[in-house]
């Protein structure tokens, strides 16, 4: 084993963990739509990756990064919910139709954006170009800001669900549809609410990547395979589980590098979630 | 030597003990009623028998062979069969096809990906002889799903008839079934026990007192008594249980 | 949450095992498929070669799809690693003939064997599991095999590929140039024709029947004394198989395999053909295939963002029939029959 | 609901119905009669991983088209031009080289910036007698992957690292590192520079690798990048190179930079702010007009659209222009060796092809890169390459490197090939 000095190996673990916060918010959204309302969301990163090209423009237009972080989500998740209600209403209970649906949504979404905002890899440039030193790193301020805005997002929409009464009536009628009717809850209306809330969440989560990732029309693709892992490894309708599971998956990418080469890293990451999902088949916090 | 033998069965769900320590045996074509209060463990008893759920401890064997803990498509093998409380078919096969799957499992060679299904032409024979007799002969070509509740439930004893068991569970047959067909239903458990060992559960009173052997009561995961159906009516613990008699 | 269309769906909507009713009585459908397979062997000649080529991919695409039916449409199992097969189907031919210098016949059975070994190995893990962990225990797998067939170029020769002289095809009596069109033609169409014949036979066998249970209930299946496991990895292998011998027949047909060959497309675009072609049938994928290359061949030309187009029918026939066209066809034929 | 349900039907049905007839007409569409026109046919990346690059060469082969019926077509037979989009994908690339060729008759094929695609499309060219000129740069092309058929348009990645080698190591540092994404183009600069840097007197301490798609490159360079080592040679692009230019800075603010062609190309110099000040870049073709400033350079911007600084007249963009001479060249290169060879129809192909080889151009508006020829022995391109340089916010040519010094023995002989 090479000698590995502590502060890159601290300085790698942190900067997965910070890095696993804003993967966290996608993951989220993703195990609200997957996890709770079993709809197989295979455009989830590309809903990703509209976030990031419409903070672009938004940039461009009002000059103002951080505008796009109330703009563009308010926008996803108005444009989800006729996709929710138009397209995907009559699939749910079916997850092979859902994920062919949204396939055919993903398609649709890739080339839109390619005929309109182009196939360039466009640069957005940092907002926050502060340099902290993290272990003797100049490291980048900007992915310590996305962190805690993530951290902050995470606990609003905590209280959110788990506080507000409209919180309450999402979670209750996701687990038990028939009953949620029963109870005079009209579960279509929360079933709208709660997929552009997933949809917001991944927009969110594109804005905040946007200035880390740069922005490409299939971006997407990185995210949508590692979100359905993290949501899955988690525990499927368990969005504690999808949070832990983001944030170890990118701290162990982090800290896996020290001593493997980077492919074999990843590979060994796709191994343990193997693992992971054999020994405990429903997910490490599965209701 | 017993068909089957259950000593210190129990199973027990974190806390709550579900099933304890119950001993059972059923004797060779003898019907055996089990009834007791919802609640009682006489599912999970099943459950435990037909290997959808390990023992935590205890053993279950057949003809003297223990088979405790064995997988489910084991213990049929040895040639227990069961119905479901909930009805639990295949809503979108028809009736000849569900059967067919059950009989088919005991063929030569289930696994065969050569020989054309509809010439296996001694599986087709059984599965009209098990239809006719449940009486559902002029049904075969009905989806499962478009069958009457009642009909649904005669399916369930005709899937769990298909594999030839020597001992057959059947938990609450007659749930849900409208008064007119309930004697069918009797016809057709009276006509499966000359054929197999039967364990019926069944809330229905005067069926299990009409229809078993021998009875016994669990409530609480323990048997309270055990006997004929008239020492069963007679008994002041029974009564005590069922009509809530001080 | 099993995969199979548990929904309210269309009640009437036919399964596998009701054409098995239906077939035993009306002996129509292998004479119609007879005088089909009649008609694209004498059309052979006749066709412009650019249609030829559009027809030999999809013969040969038509076998991955068909094999991917039993896994989706006959044992309720969405996998998204067929592209583990698809690959090492086409590595099996392609290294065959570089580095062994096989000839055909050598090339097609090792990435066949190859495929099976790899089904097998990959189906004891990931078909212990079901639902949602099987989806993404294959879709993990798959990544593996592309991130590894990516950076082991020295064998793999990467994204760059490695591009190979087909051996002629020698048929005892005589040898065949593959070069020739219409060898390749009647090459694809003959392996067509055989995956063809004998999923029928699976489908219209025991196994087939077996499989069409588990689909329906695999709870129920297990206490009718099936070891559910087992059957589903037959499912696996047999998918696994079958997309082993597209991928060589592709690879054999481009004369060039690729780390491409591992990627995701390969592994969405047989659940896109089977879904709307009609899952449970053979039928059905195989009009999935048609349907999407024709729009690859033909509609990219005049507008780049075909996909556009794909993205609305997909939902457009999801949503008229969710078993998709050749389920429509038949729960239409089939109220016909009712009520006539 | 019944009602709806026909409409929807017969809609997604009339749909499939108009395709069939669609395909039919097109199949057999009736040849014009009269002069037969020469058709050529493109794999633009129009969509996929490289869709920004397929738009610029579209664009660029259009020009050259209506620029040479402008000029009387070739040999007095006017010029078609088939697009085809491979999607950046080799299976897709392939079907549709065979397309252009069965399907719409093209006599030859230009381009795919996918080297992927091209090495795909080798074998087929030759079996349908079709001249493939693939503008992508993998060595192997002009080696054990191509063939007779097969004429590389642009420079490859052995002849851009043997020309930037002596560059490098006499003006950047001795002690080198190479960073590349991890897959075949990656690769193949690895391997190449780290033989040319050795051969120079240069030493590569280490060589990382890293996977396609990756945003966050600290991991991979933070304590890997040896103390000593003076400069970095890095092989990624678009995304990748953004995020690696970051993570570098923020790991080893001070170390030299050189990037392998494609890795600026149609980047704002002045955009990518610090972390870019001092990064040495090589082209085969400069962006500025500044750096190549002949007339001949001039005629062909301003035909193509695009003013001195590299930037698309009209959408004010940067253009993609590093490998758009290797698809206008070749359409010239074909009008002059169809005239000097006398070529009229595909029987002709074994003439053309050894007019080609060893065919010299002078640089011109038909050649703005500059004199080059292909290498009768393997088909090679042999041009100069020019090493660029970010000076604050500018970019400018730092060096231009010759033919002479690009060349390297051919690994194939042609000649020798039967056809």
């Amino acid at each position: 084993m090479p000698s590995i000095d502590v502060s890159t190996l601290l300085f790698l673990l942190s900067d997965g963990l910070l890095w696993g916060f804003t993967i966290a918010l996608v993951a989220l959204g993703l195990s609200l739509i997957f996890g709770v309302m079993g709809i197989v969301n295979m455009a989830h990163g590309d809903i990703y990756m509209v976030g990031a090209v419409l903070a672009l423009y938004v940039l461009e237009w009002t000059g103002n990064f951080w505008l796009s972080i109330i703009i563009v989500p308010v926008v996803i998740g108005l444009l989800c919910v006729p996709t929710e209600r138009f397209v995907l209403r009559p699939f749910e209970g079916r997850p092979a139709v859902t994920m062919i649906a949204t396939v055919g949504i993903a398609y649709i979404i890739q080339q839109v954006v390619l005929a309109t905002f182009g196939g360039m890899h466009e640069k957005m440039p940092n907002p926050w170009p502060v340099v902290i030193n993290l272990f003797d790193v100049g490291y980048s301020g900007y992915r310590v800001l996305i962190a805690v805005i993530s951290v902050v997002i995470i606990i609003g929409l905590w209280f959110f669900l788990y506080k507000t009464s409209y919180g309450i009536l999402i979670r209750a009628s996701i687990q038990d549809k028939e009953m949620a009717n029963a109870m005079g809850i009209n579960s279509n209306k929360i079933a709208m609410a709660t997929f552009a809330l997933g949809g917001a969440l991944a927009a969110i989560g594109g804005v905040l990547a946007a200035p880390v990732t740069q922005v490409f029309y299939l971006m997407g693709a990185d995210v949508i395979l590692l979100c359905f892992i993290i949501v899955i490894v988690g525990g499927l309708g368990s969005l504690k589980g999808t949070l832990i599971a983001a944030l170890m998956f990118c701290t162990l990418q982090g800290g896996m590098s020290i001593i493997l080469t980077p492919v074999e890293a990843k590979v060994a990451i796709f191994v343990i979630m193997i693992l992971v999902l054999l020994f405990r088949p429903r997910g490490m916090f599965a209701k | 030597m017993k068909l089957l033998e259950t000593a210190g069965l129990t199973k027990n769900f974190g806390g709550l003990v579900a099933v304890d320590e119950v001993n059972f045996a059923v004797e060779k074509g003898e019907l055996k009623g089990i009834i007791g209060p919802n609640g009682a463990g006489k599912t999970t008893f099943f459950n435990l028998i037909t290997g959808s759920l390990k023992p935590t401890r205890g053993k279950v064997s057949l003809n003297g062979e223990d088979i405790s803990g064995l997988p489910p498509h084991l213990i049929s093998r040895k040639g227990i069969s069961r119905t479901f409380q909930i009805t639990n078919i295949f809503p979108e096969m028809t009736v000849y096809e569900s059967v067919w799957a059950g009989v088919n499992s005991r063929a030569k060679q289930p696994w065969n990906p050569f020989i054309h299904a509809g010439a296996a032409t001694d599986i087709s024979r059984k599965t009209k002889e098990i239809c006719q007799m449940v009486g559902l002969d002029s049904k075969m070509g009905e989806l499962s799903t478009n069958l009457s509740h009642g009909d649904q439930r005669v399916l369930e004893i005709a899937i769990a008839l298909s594999t030839e068991p020597i001992l057959l569970l059947l938990d609450e047959p007659t749930q849900g079934v409208s008064p007119k067909e309930i004697d069918t239903m009797i016809s057709v458990v009276r006509k499966v026990s000359e054929v197999a060992a039967v364990v019926l559960i069944e809330h229905n009173m005067d069926i299990v007192l009409e229809l078993s052997d021998n009875i016994t009561v669990l409530e609480n995961g323990r048997t309270v008594t055990e006997g004929s159906p008239s020492e069963i009516s007679a008994n002041r613990e029974v009564q005590k249980i069922f009509l809530g008699i001080e | 949450m099993p995969f199979k269309d548990s929904g309210q769906g269309l009640r009437t909507a036919s399964s596998g095992f009701r054409e098995f009713k239906s077939r035993m009585s009306n002996k129509q459908t292998p004479f119609v498929m007879l005088a089909v397979a009649v008609v694209v062997i004498l059309i052979g000649p006749f066709l412009p070669p650019g249609l030829r080529s559009l027809v030999i991919e999809i013969m040969i695409l038509c076998i991955f799809a068909m094999g991917y039916d039993i896994l989706l449409g006959f044992t309720d199992q969405c996998s998204l690693g067929q592209s583990i097969f698809f690959g090492t189907g086409a590595y099996g031919v392609v290294l065959a003939i570089s580095y062994l210098n096989a000839n055909l016949w050598l090339a097609l059975i090792i990435a066949v064997i190859a495929s099976i070994v790899l089904a097998f190995l990959t189906g004891l893990i990931a078909v212990r599991l079901s639902e949602a962990y099987f989806v993404i225990i294959t879709a993990i797998f798959f990544s593996i095999f592309y991130l590894l067939s990516l950076s082991m170029s020295w064998l793999t020769g990467g994204d760059d590929g490695i591009s190979i002289t087909v051996p002629s095809l020698s048929l005892g009596f005589t040898e065949l140039s593959l070069y020739n069109p219409l060898v390749n033609y009647y090459f694809a169409f003959f392996f067509l024709i055989i995956s063809y014949l004998i999923l029928t036979r699976v489908v219209g066998s025991p196994l087939g029947k077996v499989f069409i249970s588990i689909r329906e209930n695999s709870e129920r299946t297990k206490f009718l004394g099936y070891n559910v496991f087992r059957y589903k990895l037959i499912a696996f292998i047999l998918a696994g198989l079958f997309a082993g011998l597209s991928g060589a027949l592709y690879a054999i047909r481009l004369r060039y395999g690729s780390a491409d060959f591992f990627s995701f497309d390969w592994s969405v675009l047989p659940i896109v053909w089977v879904l709307i072609g009609g899952t449970g049938t053979l039928i059905g994928p195989c009009i999935g295939v048609v349907i999407m290359s024709l729009f690859q061949y033909y509609v990219s030309a005049w507008w780049a963002q075909y996909l556009i187009i794909v993205g609305v029918l997909i939902i457009v026939i999801l949503r008229v029939s969710p078993k998709g066209i050749v389920g429509y066809i038949r729960s239409r034929k089939g109220k016909v029959k009712e009520k006539g | 609901m019944e009602r709806n349900v026909r409409l929807k039907v017969i809609g997604s049905v009339s749909l499939i119905v108009v395709l069939l007839v669609t395909m039919l007409v097109t199949a057999c569409a009736p040849k014009s009669a009269g002069e037969e026109p020469i058709k050529i046919g493109l794999l633009a990346n129009k969509t996929g991983g490289l869709a920004a690059y397929g738009y610029s060469h579209e664009k660029v082969a259009i020009a050259a088209v209506d620029q040479l019926n402008a000029e009387g077509g070739i040999a007095g037979r006017s010029v078609e031009l088939y697009v085809e989009d491979d999607e950046s994908k080799p299976s897709v690339g392939a079907t549709k080289f065979r397309k252009l060729v069965e399907n719409n008759g093209v006599d030859f094929v230009l381009d795919s910036n996918s080297s992927g695609v091209a090495v795909a499309c080798c074998p087929i060219a030759k079996e349908l007698n079709t001249i493939y000129f693939p503008c992508s740069s993998a060595t192997e092309i002009s080696g054990d992957k191509g063939n007779r058929y097969i004429f590389q348009a642009c420079t490859n990645v052995r002849e851009e690292c043997k020309g930037a080698a002596k560059f490098a190591v006499d003006n950047i540092g001795k002690k080198w590192v190479t960073v590349v994404v991890d897959y075949s183009w990656g690769q193949a600069n690895e391997e190449a520079f780290t033989t040319y840097v050795t051969q120079n007197g240069g030493t590569v301490l280490a060589s990382i690798r890293v996977p396609l798609g990756t945003s966050n490159w600290l991991p991979y360079l933070k304590g890997k990048i040896p103390a000593d080592a003076e400069a970095v040679y890095f092989a990624n692009f678009g995304s990748d190179f953004l995020c690696f230019l970051r993570d570098l800075y923020a790991v080893r603010p001070d170390i030299e930079k050189l990037g392998a062609v494609y890795a600026i190309s149609a980047r704002d110099p002045a955009e990518l702010g610090a972390p870019a000040e001092g990064l040495y870049c090589l082209t085969s073709y400069p962006t500025r007009l500044a750096g190549l400033d002949t007339p001949g350079n001039k005629e062909y911007r301003d035909i193509i659209g695009v003013n001195s600084d590299g930037l698309e007249i009209g959408t004010d963009k940067y253009f993609v222009l590093a490998y758009d001479w290797a698809v206008w060249e070749p359409i010239f290169a074909l009008k002059a060796a169809i005239e000097k060879s006398g070529w009229t129809s595909k029987a002709d192909n074994p003439a053309l092809i050894e007019t080609l080889e060893g065919m010299h151009f002078e640089a011109g508006v038909k050649f703005p890169q500059g004199d080059m020829y292909y290498r009768a022995a393997d088909h090679a391109t042999i041009a100069g390459i020019y090493v660029e340089q970010i000076v604050n916010g500018e970019l400018t040519v730092a060096a231009a490197v010759p033919a002479s010094e690009v060349v390297y023995t051919s690994l194939v002989d042609r000649t020798k090939e039967p056809f």
